[in-house]
């Protein structure tokens, strides 16, 4: 097991990172590194490999060779709640919330892993475990306010415009206050206006302090916020930098531009 | 153990392996047109023997038999137009609830229409007393019926599913239903067709098995819980595995019998069929490739 | 505190009925009562794990049956005679042991009931903690055969085993004393706190488990049920939180087999069969599923009819044409998630009334 | 909103229906209450039970019913289920206030409302077969089916005359299958009969050839069947089969023409101990049981348009006990009626002539039953021991 190289300068490091389905190789000996404090985004063509990429990080898909450790501890190997355990979480492209709960359960399941109260606390209704619901409820109301959702608590979240179901889905993996988020597009079914709101939540999430890894198709989008950008083509990365450099790369122009003869 | 009694046990084995076979091949086809699993597949097995009994009253087996396997096509289509159809939005939770529904449905319903007594169809061919030699080994010649029509079966079908154009959309169907309807396939028929043609197996082999097993109005049941077990160990949605299942799962039992007491024979195939689920729920047949892209 | 209003109004549903079949003379209502009682606690065990949870079990039969059987079996067990063994002394010495005699006029020692007890929940616990670990990887229809494939695995124990009587099941299963004074059994005479003994059980239950679902563990199970893969990334240990549940949903239903085989004073390998398991479904789908009130009621409805033998011969059919419309027409039940809130929205109009007629009133009277 | 409205109507259907339920006691009719599994896995017994006694309270009362009143039955259908079974004693007794109960049709719910029945005196008249139910005798207990250990007895004792020696047993898993199984390997080592092989099967189960290939691995000179349906009519088939000639002795569940017809050739020469019902014709004129035995078989065939069956014979033989006793005691005192029940002696029913007394309360003895076999399709006597 290799140890991490600069300890001090990256929070997410992901080492020659291998994935194969049958005879294709999905991802293909991919590393980069994610320093503490920035946007970084992945982006790439269909079936580049990104969501595959997330998904080992998160723990769902275990790598075919490779490791990926957050503030040197290793998280290859680890279940997605163990990753989230560490304070990496994640939102999904496809929205997974449960439509027949209300707007609050669904955010405060993101209080979990700050909960301590297990089986028997809950059904004896301990203090400790009534006291832990009363301060997730309290943690959770000013995200609920800076979302506009403080109105909509009650409601079933089936009930929500999509928009507004997405930013449940932001709320929830930001309540536990983590050190890393990954966003797994997030801004797939929005309107102008909604994206450009998600802009905004998004840098004023990093400037909190946070770390942002996200996967994402609206260039526009990835180029006004991200600090770093990796670009991945059939599994393998091809390019990584500023968005500047990434604008000028002319591998990364090519592919986007489809197949213009260099 | 002489050779003689070997080839007994295994004799024994395939009998009752065809007539697991013939309900897991039941359960292929619905599933593969559906993804559903029909908790009422033991029910067809049940509804064609009592009615090809009732028939064979009225005139030579041969038309009983063939009424029987209409009727009860016929039956499953309903089931299928009247609860499956508006059924497509739920959970499969709701589903294995609806079709347990309907399995008790069908079992009552046959409970008033006949009764409780037990009903056996004439032999095909000699009677309850011919046997067939072979090799020191006895077998009631309703065995090889049995046989044979469990081969007929399984070609024919193998020859519908790879060469005719409607095999070939229901085919489509079990990949990607909405990919299927894009592409003009008539979804709904298909299910449907899938439905008649597992119904209408499943009577076939009550039919078959009739005169050595009997008929009885809860028969289907353990008939359904022993075809389950079949589908997995062969891999669900693989008819012809489900045959290779069936007759290993026969063996297994027949000879578990010389070693244990029969009493605790379906523990055994329970366990085995645990052990599957557990250990490889593609089946013993099932690719481990595809199936880690399933959920299982 | 409001969470607890339903149980309040539960409680108090139990006196007025109780008082009323005394007032009445319907006091053997009370038996298919408590009867009832004991199958709700298995519903709303299940009731955790399918509606909650999100995992189907089909073979609760199965967790029942242990209770019933382990309890049965232990305390038919006759010591009279066997002064001499280890077991009887050490038994004796810590006062476990009950003397009773027969009606036929034999004596018979058996070991108090708290001992079978505590044995029927660690047994239920410990085989739902072996069994689910494997099997609640599993998904739709395979859990469904697993979980039918185990209780089916129970049924046949139960009937091919000569300890547990076979086919015949165990029957003369002493009383459960309680109390001093105050015990479970089918006795005519004991029928009124049996009735509250039994509800008094279904209220506990209830209890817990409403707590369970509304604290931070519960929440966690039922998004459990609305995407495994988000409870996961929050950081749920999604396996181990279906196991325990399965494992609760297995205690609840070994107890209520317990109480049952005191309170009948016997079992038979019907209550394992998988026919039963089947029921409990039924009655929890009916409930609508995320239900714990509409598992109560359904259970409490249809148990207490088929107890009366009012559905005749199509006691199965009732089940199964239950079974097939309300998935197909009302998937989520005929009882509403918040039964307090209906109430409350069926007695609007009658207020409303009243404040129109006053403002008429007043309108009139000017 | 409309939830909470069909919640509401669920309800009120139950409170109407436990309303009606409760009808007013009619003055003047003996109520009988009547525990059969006419549905579920035990419904061959229950079905024909039912139908009988519904047929005989029926004719009791168009002739007038007994001492003048009509009979009121209140039939239960337990589907075979013992918490059923105990549940429904409970409502005939309290609420239907029955002076009597008939049923229930297998042994192992009727140990479980022995108790109950014996704890609040209600005489209890079962058509399920163990011993244990008259063994303890309960005051108040009686069951109507021959003695299985008569059975076995008859078995062995045509055995002894046939010359054989070692034999099979197989039998279904059943109460009725476990309980024989029981009392055969009782009482073989009394008539010098070794038993080379036991074994149980799966009481649905519709393929033995693997268990009969067990047994004829062995140097048997017979194998007994101890089951009901559907097995008793599968055994013989899969023995002609796998070419076993050596004879097929079964139990008294064999007591079904219907089995025999399932059975078709394969049924032809088993040997079996029943009662005389299933050869009333056969019977001479002068025996006592004739005239009962045709009346019933005549009327519930023709009503019902099915042979009649040795189980449907049980429960013949409860209602008509029962009538008996009231008639006796010219009291609807249960009390009374369970001393008239006690003191019947000399009564010819369909499973042979029952005469109670305080230690047996059975009443039947050995010569209740005879030995059949299977001629041409016909049950016969077996001629030449």
């Amino acid at each position: 097991m290799t140890k991490p190289l600069n300890t001090f300068n990256s929070l997410l490091q992901i080492q020659k990172l291998d994935k194969f389905f049958g005879g294709l190789h999905a991802v293909n000996s991919v590393s980069f590194d994610v320093k503490p404090g920035i946007i970084k985004a992945v982006i790439g063509p269909n079936g580049a490999g990104k969501t595959t990429l997330f998904n080992m990080i998160a723990g769902y898909y275990t790598p075919g060779g490779g490791q990926v450790f957050f503030k040197d501890v290793l998280l290859t190997g680890m279940q997605p709640f163990q990753v989230a355990g560490k304070g990496v979480f994640r939102t999904f492209q496809n929205l997974k919330l449960s439509h027949r709960l209300s707007v609050m359960d669904n955010i405060l399941l993101g209080r979990h892993t700050r909960g301590q109260a297990g089986f028997l606390a809950g059904m004896l209704a301990l203090k400790k475990s009534r006291r832990e619901e009363k301060e997730a409820e309290e943690a959770v109301l000013p995200i609920l306010e800076w979302l506009n959702l403080l109105d909509l608590k009650d409601t079933e979240v089936g009930n929500l415009s999509f928009g507004n179901q997405r930013a449940v889905e932001l709320a929830r993996a930001l309540v536990s206050d983590p050190a890393m988020l990954l966003l797994d597009e997030p801004a797939a079914g929005l309107n102008m206006h909604e994206t450009e709101e998600l802009s905004q939540r998004i840098q004023e999430i990093r400037d909190q302090g946070r770390t942002i890894l996200l996967v994402e198709h609206d260039m526009s989008l990835v180029m006004e916020i991200s600090d770093e950008i990796v670009v991945l083509n059939f599994g393998q990365k091809i390019a990584e930098g500023k968005p500047k450099e990434i604008q000028e790369n002319e591998e990364v122009i090519r592919i986007y531009l489809g197949g213009e003869d260099a | 153990m002489s050779v003689e009694q070997v080839l007994q046990y295994i004799f024994a084995g395939i009998t009752v392996g065809s007539i697991y076979a013939f309900v897991a091949i039941g359960y292929n086809i619905i599933y593969n047109a559906t993804g559903i699993i029909n908790f009422a597949q033991g029910e067809f097995v049940m509804l064609g023997g009592m009615i090809a009994y009732t028939f064979s009253g009225l005139m030579p087996l041969l038309p009983a038999v063939v009424l029987a396997v209409l009727i009860t096509s016929a039956v499953g289509s309903v089931i299928e137009s009247v609860f499956i159809r508006r059924m497509r939005k739920t959970s499969v939770l709701g589903m294995i609830v609806v079709t347990i529904g309907i399995s008790i449905l069908l079992r009552e319903a046959a409970l008033y229409i006949w009764d409780e007594q037990i009903r056996a169809l004439r032999f095909f061919t000699g009677s309850e007393i011919s046997s067939v030699n072979i090799f020191g080994a006895r077998i009631s010649p309703q065995v090889l019926w049995i046989l044979g029509i469990t081969t007929i079966i399984v070609a024919g079908l193998f020859l519908f599913f790879k060469f005719t154009l409607t095999g070939q959309a229901m085919r489509a169907c079990s990949e990607n239903l909405r990919a299927a309807k894009l592409c003009g396939i008539r979804t709904d028929s298909m299910v449907n067709l899938s439905f008649m043609l597992s119904a209408g197996i499943g009577a076939l082999g009550g039919c078959v098995v009739s005169p050595l097993t009997q008929t009885h109005y809860a028969m289907g049941t353990d008939l359904a819980i022993k075809g389950f077990i079949v589908a997995i160990l062969g891999g669900l949605g693989n008819a012809i595995a489900a045959v290779a299942a069936g007759l290993l799962l026969g063996l297994i039992e027949s000879f578990s019998i010389s070693i244990l007491p029969m009493a605790y024979k379906d523990v055994i195939s329970i366990i085995i069929l645990l052990i599957i689920l557990v250990v490889k729920p593609s089946g013993i047949f099932g690719s481990r490739q595809a199936s880690s892209m399933k959920d299982y | 505190m409001k969470r607890y209003y339903s149980v309040l109004l539960l409680t108090a549903v139990i006196v007025i009925i109780q008082v009323l079949t005394l007032i009445t003379g319907k006091a053997y209502l009370l038996t298919q009562l408590t009867m009832s009682a004991y199958y709700i606690v298995v519903a709303v065990g299940l009731c955790m794990v399918m509606g909650y949870a999100g995992q189907i079990s089909l073979g609760q039969a199965g967790f029942f049956a242990i209770g019933g059987y382990t309890t049965a079996f232990l305390t038919t067990i006759d010591f009279s005679g066997k002064a001499e063994t280890v077991l009887y002394r050490m038994l004796d010495t810590l006062g476990l042991l009950i003397t009773k005699e027969t009606l036929y006029g034999d004596t018979i020692i058996h070991m108090t009931p708290w001992i079978s007890l505590l044995a029927a929940v660690l047994i239920a616990a410990v085989t739902a903690y072996a069994l689910g670990i494997p099997i609640l990887k599993l998904k739709g229809h395979y859990l469904a055969m697993a979980t039918m494939g185990f209780g089916i695995i129970i049924y046949r124990i139960v009937l091919g085993s000569r300890i547990f009587g076979e086919a015949d099941g165990i029957s003369n299963v002493p009383s459960f004393p309680v109390f001093p004074g105050i015990s479970v059994s089918g006795d005519f005479t004991s029928r009124i706190s049996n009735y509250y003994i039994a509800w008094l059980l279904v209220i506990l239950g209830m209890l817990l488990l409403i707590n369970l679902i509304n604290s931070r563990v519960g929440r966690a199970l039922r998004s459990l049920h609305g995407s495994e893969e988000a409870s996961d990334a929050m950081g749920v240990d999604t396996s181990r939180y279906k196991v325990i549940v399965f494992v609760i949903g297995a205690v609840f239903a070994a107890v209520a087999g317990f109480f049952m085989t005191h309170y009948n004073g016997g079992i038979g390998p019907s209550e394992a069969g998988v026919a039963k398991s089947v029921r409990y479904v039924a009655i929890v789908a009916v409930g609508g599923m995320a239900n714990l009130w509409g598992s109560l009621i359904m259970g409490l409805v249809l148990n207490f009819l088929s107890l009366r033998g009012v559905f005749g011969h199509f006691d199965d059919a009732v089940f199964g044409i239950i079974l097939v419309f309300m998935m197909m027409f009302m998937p989520d039940g005929f009882i509403h998630t918040d039964v307090i809130h209906d109430i409350k929205e069926m007695l609007r109009p009658l207020f409303m009334r009243k404040k129109k007629l006053k403002k008429k009133q007043e309108v009139s009277n000017d | 909103m409309k939830k909470f409205l069909a919640a509401l109507l669920v309800i009120s259907v139950v409170l109407l229906t436990v309303s009606t339920s409760c009808k007013q006691k009619e003055e003047g009719t003996v109520k009988i209450g009547a525990i059969f599994a006419v549905t579920g896995g035990a419904s061959f017994l229950g079905a024909p039970e039912a139908r009988t006694v519904e047929m005989v309270v029926d004719e009791i009362n168009a002739a007038g019913g007994i001492n003048g009143k009509q009979i009121e039955l209140i039939i239960k259908d337990s589907a075979a289920n013992p918490e059923k079974a105990i549940s429904f004693t409970k409502q005939l007794i309290e609420e239907d206030k029955v002076v009597a109960i008939i049923g229930p049709s297998t042994s192992g719910e009727t140990m479980q409302i022995k108790d109950l029945c014996e704890s609040y005196k209600v005489p209890l008249v079962a058509a399920a077969a163990a011993e244990a139910i008259v063994d303890p005798v309960a005051g108040y207990v009686f069951k109507t089916p021959q003695k299985d250990s008569y059975v076995a007895k008859w078995i062995f004792k045509t055995m002894q005359s046939m010359g054989i020696k070692r034999i099979g047993v197989v039998a279904a898993n059943s109460g009725f299958g476990n309980a024989g199984k029981g009392q055969l390997e009782k009482y073989a080592p009394d008539f010098g009969i070794e038993i080379l092989i036991a074994e149980t099967y799966d009481r649905a189960a519709t393929d033995l050839t693997a268990l009969l290939t067990k047994l004829k691995a062995q140097n048997i000179d017979a194998v007994v069947n101890w089951s009901i349906v559907p097995a008793q009519s599968i055994v013989p088939k899969n023995m002609k089969q796998l070419g076993m000639d050596i004879p097929l002795f079964q139990s008294h569940g064999f007591g079904n023409i219907k089995y025999v017809e399932a059975a078709g050739e394969a049924a032809e020469g088993i040997i079996f101990p029943a009662g005389r019902l299933l050869i009333a014709e056969k019977l001479p004129d002068e025996h006592p049981q004739k005239e009962n035995l045709m009346a019933y078989k005549s009327a519930y065939e023709s009503k019902f348009g099915e042979d009649v069956s040795t189980f449907g014979g049980h429960a013949y033989d409860a209602i008509m006990l029962i009538v008996e006793a009231i008639k006796k005691a010219d009291s609807l005192e249960r009390t009374d009626i369970r001393d008239a029940l006690e003191s019947i002696s000399g009564f010819p029913g369909t499973g042979g002539i029952f005469t109670f007394s305080p230690s047996d309360h059975n009443g039947l003895g050995m010569d209740s039953l005879e030995m059949l076999t299977v001629k041409n399709g016909q049950f016969d006597f077996l001629k030449g021991e």
